[in-house]
């Protein structure tokens, strides 16, 4: 599955977008970040602060407890500052 | 109307095309955003906008859908430019048209209060050779918040 | 920057001016009013405004030094036109520049209520063929009356 | 001394503009209005409601009570509906 990643998020973790094949029992969005922090020092970096990751799924918001299919569209992301 | 793009706008063609042979129309209230000079004077800097495409138009058209169903506008318009930008140049425009000034008005600052905090735009600021990604202010998350009376998402 | 006058204005251009070259101006909020077709559809209709030269001049002046005085803005702009107007045509330009949306926002909806209570024009409806003159609204008196927290002048 | 008329003040009274001689007794804004309400059945109209009548000494708005000299541009107008 696909996941994306902006800002400094994604100068952390190297990459703007990979592909990665997440275990069966990783079934949030919340859970699906703290696994792929292990992924790298990098990763580690990005996902270190829970509270400053904002999360969508399928190009909208989502909670931490938010489920997630391997067909959607996942994005983290800092807060935003536009405007 | 939304538009999310890299090329600076005109904004009195902006405007005007809003109104244009709408006759109810009294009163017109816009927001211009322009990128300041944070490094002061003397001093080099820029900015880069960065954001989610299609996320972006997807946040900022349910937007515009919320403002219209809180006020009685006629229209509503948001352009969002991203991309390299310099101190004076255009961010963001937002406008809000209606028979009366109150909702425009309030319409007007609703949009840029949840720009600020729901549409996925990110600035990197560049000063002095050195680039840094802005941090959230709680001030906009505050001013946003004044507008959750009802759930949002 | 005050101006009265009976021609037209080029709002893109103003509001343009109001930014250029003013570095630490990152908002810019303007409201304008247009003249609405309060005949309704097919009806023709026009309004004739009226004002007291000198005295319009004045007290728009003082306005504008209230809401310097007030905010912490960068510049403000008041355009009011007097004479024959139609459906469609702008009757008021208000706009205020900061470094901040907060005080724009707040300082141009001021400007707009107290405009309303405190500058002398007067409206002179003409629908099928018959000539009114608008009376004041209640709802003006208490919008400016929001503002009015100290003394004013 | 000159008195000036707007809006539906003027249609009334039937000038923009007159000059006046008031009596030495008239020094408030609204004695002058009570008294230039007895020069004619316009100006009586006019000044019927004292309550819709607004009045400038100078071009600075004036409570009724507020004193003038002949010097004195004086106006009289309804409430504003500009904006």
């Amino acid at each position: 599955m696909k996941v994306l990643y902006f800002a400094w998020l994604r100068d952390r973790v190297g990459v703007a977008e990979e592909v990665v094949d997440p275990p069966g029992d990783i079934k949030t969005v919340g859970q699906l970040a703290a696994w792929l922090a292990q992924r790298s020092p990098g990763h580690a970096e990005a996902f270190a602060d829970p509270a400053a990751v904002r999360c969508a799924v399928n190009q909208d918001f989502a909670r931490a407890e938010e489920p997630f299919s391997t067909d959607d569209e996942i994005a983290f992301f800092p807060p935003m500052t536009g405007g | 109307m939304i538009k999310v793009q890299a090329e600076d706008f005109d904004m009195g063609a902006e405007l005007e095309a809003l109104s244009q042979g709408r006759q109810n129309v009294g009163a017109v209230a816009s927001f211009l955003g322009l990128v300041r000079d944070v490094a002061g004077p003397g001093e080099l800097s820029a900015m880069t906008l960065e954001h989610y495409p299609g996320m972006t138009e997807k946040q900022l058209e349910r937007l515009e859908a919320e403002a219209l169903e809180r006020w009685p506008l006629d229209r509503v318009l948001i352009i969002h430019r991203h991309g390299r930008l310099e101190p004076g140049d255009r961010i963001v425009l937002c406008a809000a048209t209606s028979a009366h000034r109150q909702a425009a008005f309030e319409a007007c600052a609703f949009l840029m209060d949840w720009l600020k905090t729901k549409a996925p735009f990110w600035k990197l600021e560049e000063v002095g050779g050195q680039a840094n990604w802005v941090e959230a202010k709680e001030t906009d998350d505050e001013a946003a918040a004044r507008w959750n009376e009802n759930k949002q998402h």
